[in-house]
């Protein structure tokens, strides 16, 4: 039979595992402070995640979802973005919000409670953390939509995971993205696993880059720990979108390190053998060692840095702690605009029987 | 001053507003170049252009979500779903985000959009396009749902929706889509929000009702006038949230209270009327409150459907119930 | 970049427009009776489709889906299909329901308000016609999951329009069959619009078969007027499935030359040269050529031809117009396997006050 | 006889039904290996391998629909919804296609198909994971709605629904999944449908409530004891199609209504529930009907569920109302 149509999906990788240069270094790259930048907030990154996982163990935190592995990919996305385009993030995206400017307080407060943890001082604009999975990525599109109708050059960046993929809303936006040329950057964090479900039940298609045929629009996989690769292709994605060439799907293939949050317990249903072999893939280590051949960081660097990253986390868990719970008010005084006659009766009782649930 | 229907209303106020605020964009299915299957948004796009007036893909979560997205980045997107009957994908965008946005994010964003559908039976359409299913949209919290029952309520209500910095589901009843021309000064006036109409006074018993049944129930209401029954009818208006205290006025006067409503009895917006009144109005009861609604059944296909919806007869029995002792 | 995937997409067609072979002749087709079985089943659903128009035209039927154009694609489904396989249509596949034993009456009871036409004399385990488009395929998907856990040599066919390809349910279908390796085949017959969308509205992809990519299944497109090819391609997805190969994408590509209903006035936003080019192309002139030239067709055939199906179709509406209304109580008697209180009350009402609604 | 929780009620239900009905297949995301986010499946997949305990793809509207594609070709699906918050992609295959299939084919088609999920707050959960919107489901035509409130309800509810060959949402009120044990016989003995469930019999006031609630209520009553009012609480349990009759004998005897629920006020089931009694049984009524519920608010995170959920206070303030005037 006649061929009609035929398609391909390109793979980008910078650096291999060991941090050597298998493709040209991008422009960015070339210089060395601008690969120091995205380092150190990998390192922040984790630094951080791993103390919001002990503040949870403590009992000083809700439910966490952690981006363990996560660094390059999601440090890539921040880095490529301008701070007037938008975010729409799932749950774990930290390295991409703290690039943006979002406060590591900010984070805490969400998983301790507290919604002021989604009003953010910076990127005002921004989309919060989205639980519904698939959700966000219709979100950006229509604030793309938005973006294009008033003629700004700003682009918007949602995240979805690899189970995130199976998800109508997913396809959906990509099928609007693509038809109405909008300028979105939809991208794939394929970690391999969906909480216990590994990619293999999740899909048939061999990549997940390549679901961006069913919308006609270009899909790209790139190794998503290395962010080098990382933030060149999402840099090439927004270019194209800014300049009206339409939207892009760009699948990182990394691995979640950690349990999926932590409620989860992973070692139920993955094997050790192949978390190990994850961990000498992980996105730091080659980044580092690429640097400390080029000898642009060294030992004392990597101390110095680790201090400060300790030290500025341990700020914002200070100021996270020190945050008083919202008085009860709060539950009425966002639903809308202005209070409706209905609820300032509720409001009032809620302030009646304030406490008298317990449970704090 | 233009005499005009339910659904030119609509499309006036579309119109007007589309005229004074760039924000304001139409889209969803068919509501281009087709002007909408029921010619809602007819002459829209000749005007205003593609870029305002948007045919979508067929998705109607993509729908609500894109408009969500649209709406929390400055825009006042007024989307279309083609009938309510597939008005459910847009459960989750709605109550997962529409409704939330504002509060999880202590106001930091807000989904200033609309959600028009028309709903309701009796213009013998085919299967899924007749459902009354405003009861689910009237349990989301941070959501209002509006449904205009005249010309003028359709022009006044849906430009008070387009302006409100908060979502709306708007639903037209298409029943009376064209069944009733007013006098509508297209003068870009919006009507309350959050308040009740009264559409009749009376001392003897309250009505309450919305939509299309405003029109049975006031033929009901003449009719028992000459049985010497004097009704209130009272167009709810905004479904949620709730005008409670003109209904308790009203009952505070007449001591009697129906409801009718298309939608299926359990469950429907009719059990908050009765539930609220049983609360703050008992004492001002001198009957049981009666419902007379559409049956906890599927909405038949055409041939049954004027079996489903209540009638005139059955108003005026449910009336006269509350008079029996 | 290196290139790390590479799909293409196959497309068939047998008779040109002209009736002209254009590639081999499958094996049922070298049999001319069996392509005159699928002639006067497209003739008769040609002859029953204008029917159920006048039958609108004049009172005596609601809202009716013409399915002018789509004899082919419908048609060469249903041929390919076995009685115990399960068909979940849309709402305009008749060429494939009256093959699989749904009678003319039934359709005309369902778009004349009656739910009788549902309850499928033949094909019980068929589903109904949907009306919410893109439900169907998880139906389909399900049906043929039944049918593998229950090792049963039975497969599942949906159909969808290229509008209906935009819905989520759409693609959350073709993943899950594609990921369990379902026996499922997956129709879309791309009549070119949806009510007044124009398939440049509804997707950019260049062909709707190549959606299959996403879920990692293959996709192909034929010619949807070529009842040929259209059956020889089912068959063989078919056989696939049945097999236990997995399930396939199909999209026929064909035109609606009718309104989209007859609620609908294609005029008001299509060009009327548009509808007169793909007259030309339409499904039944071909495979007449083609049986003609073949001397296994004659005028007089056809006018006999032409006589028998005017016959039935005019049988089966005198059947529909000679049935009376349910009683009132059907409203509530299949609600569910047993009737709940308070639905007892209710259908007493019911009974009580029939026909003051009036409106019959 | 083992002493069990609730959660291992459905659990005990789920291997029971699957050991003795080769129909039975469960389903959903993380079911499998994984036991369920819950453990509500735990070990079954071990048990009856992955062709009768699948996990899915992430997708609950494909969940719904390949259900119901299942149960109409003569399986018995038992769905997992992971949390209720993410229930509402389901809602277009439920309302449109499960609980309408048997009406549209005059049944010659039904759909014997379960729907799972845990509900309801007061676990410290993240965002999205506390909802309690029974009242959605609860106004679906041809939907059963049930919600157990103990593990032998669990144990014996789960039976009956899987066995009931029409659609029926069973949601787990998650916050009491581990609170209790009780001893449960696993001998495969469903307990009825339709009916409601006496916890506690009193007569001053009623009590009508369910789920997680049930436990406030009976503390409340304790209280209330000890302040000479004697309270009969009621465990609804089958939110839909209601057992209206055994609250209206109730009130009968107590002359009192007060309702609670998790869930928002407005359109909650407990309108519903008021309303029935306003209408067939207001003259029994020496008191307003309370209704003692969730606000009208989004459920807000976790520092501050706990004053959203009624409080023991606020039930024992509600039924006190009852005794003013
Ligand atoms: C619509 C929806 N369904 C289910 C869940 C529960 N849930 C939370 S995370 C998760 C797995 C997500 O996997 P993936 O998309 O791969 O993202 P990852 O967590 O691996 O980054 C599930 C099922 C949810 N949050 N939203
Ligand atoms: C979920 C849903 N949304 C909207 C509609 C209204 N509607 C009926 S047919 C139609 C267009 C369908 O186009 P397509 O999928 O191409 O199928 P075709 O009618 O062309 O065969 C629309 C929007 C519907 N039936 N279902
Ligand atoms: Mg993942
Ligand atoms: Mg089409």
């Amino acid at each position: 039979m006649k061929t009609i149509a035929e398609f391909r999906i390109p793979y980008r990788q910078v650096l291999d595992v060991d941090g050597r240069l298998v493709s040209d270094l991008p422009e960015f790259a070339k210089d060395p402070e601008e690969l120091l930048r995205l380092y150190r907030m990998m390192m922040l990154t984790r630094t951080f995640d791993t103390k919001a996982i002990n503040l949870q163990r403590t009992g000083k935190l809700g439910t966490y979802a952690s981006c363990l592995g996560h660094e390059a990919a999601h440090v890539g996305i921040g880095a490529a973005m301008r701070p007037e385009d938008c975010f729409a993030p799932m749950y774990r995206e930290y390295g991409a919000q703290f690039w943006r400017g979002v406060k590591m307080e900010e984070v805490l407060l969400y998983w301790g409670g507290d919604e002021r943890g989604n009003d953010f001082a910076a990127a005002r604009h921004d989309f919060p953390w989205c639980v519904p999975i698939g959700t966000q990525c219709l979100h950006a599109a229509g604030a793309a939509l938005a973006y294009k109708l008033r003629d700004e050059q700003r682009c918007a960046v949602s995240v979805i995971g690899d189970g995130g993929t199976s998800q109508g809303d997913f396809y959906e936006a990509l099928n609007l993205a693509a038809v109405r040329e909008l300028p979105a950057v939809f991208v794939v964090v394929n970690n391999k696993w969906a909480i216990s479900v590994p990619l293999s039940l999740q899909t048939a298609s061999k990549t997940l880059a390549q679901k961006a045929i069913a919308a006609g629009m270009p899909g790209i996989q790139v190794d998503g720990n290395d962010v080098i690769a990382m933030r060149q292709t999402m840099e090439d994605a927004l270019q194209q979108a800014r300049e009206g060439r339409g939207p892009t799907l760009v699948e990182a293939v990394t691995y979640r390190l950690s349990d999926h949050t932590t409620a989860d317990d992973a070692s139920r249903y993955r094997q050790k053998g192949e978390v190990e072999d994850a961990w000498k893939t992980e996105p730091l280590l080659r980044i580092r060692r690429y640097l400390m051949d080029s000898g642009a960081w060294s030992d004392a660097d990597e101390e110095a840095l680790k201090a400060d990253c300790t030290q500025r986390v341990d700020a914002a868990v200070a100021a996270y702690l020190d945050t008083p719970v919202q008085p009860v008010e709060a539950m009425f005084d966002s639903m809308f605009a202005s209070l409706p006659e209905s609820l300032a009766e509720q409001r009032q009782t809620a302030r009646r029987f304030v406490n008298s649930g317990g449970h704090h | 001053m233009p005499k005009i229907t339910l659904i030119e209303g609509v499309t006036m106020a579309l119109a007007w507003e589309m005229e004074h605020d760039d924000r304001v964009v139409v889209l969803g299915e068919d509501v281009g170049v087709n002007g909408g299957v029921f010619r809602a948004t007819a002459g829209l796009q000749q005007r205003f252009g593609g870029d305002r007036v948007m045919d979508t893909p067929l998705a109607e979560s993509m729908i609500a979500g894109m408009s969500i997205g649209m709406a929390a980045q400055g825009m006042r997107p007024v989307c279309e779903i083609q009938f309510m009957g597939f008005i459910y994908p847009t459960v989750d965008q709605m109550i997962n985000h529409a409704g939330r946005l504002r509060h999880r994010t202590r106001g930091r964003l807000h989904v200033p959009m609309v959600l028009r559908a028309p709903f309701g039976g009796g213009i013998h359409a085919p299967e899924h396009h007749s459902e009354s299913t405003e009861a689910l949209f009237a349990h989301m919290p941070g959501i209002r749902v509006v449904i205009p029952s005249s010309p003028r309520r359709a022009y006044g209500l849906l430009l008070a929706a387009i302006r409100d910095p908060d979502p709306v589901v708007f639903l037209e009843p298409k029943r009376i889509y064209r069944l009733q021309k007013q006098e509508v000064e297209d003068n870009g006036e919006a009507l309350p929000l959050d308040t009740c109409y009264i559409l009749r006074e009376g001392d003897d018993v309250t009505i309450v009702t919305w939509g299309a049944m405003t029109f049975e129930t006031l033929k009901a209401a003449e009719e028992l006038d000459k049985e010497g029954i004097s009704a209130e009818v009272i167009d709810l208006a905004t479904i949620s949230p709730m005008d409670l205290d003109t209904i308790l006025e009203s009952v505070e006067k007449t001591g009697r209270l129906v409801i009718v409503h298309e939608a299926a009895r359990n469950c429907g917006v009719g059990a908050e009327v009765a539930a609220g009144v049983a609360e703050k109005g008992i004492w001002d009861l001198k009957a049981p409150i009666v419902r007379v609604t559409g049956y906890d059944t599927v909405m038949p296909l055409f041939r049954l459907e004027y079996e489903y919806l209540p009638s005139v007869a059955r108003i005026i029995d449910g009336v006269q119930k509350t008079f029996e002792d």
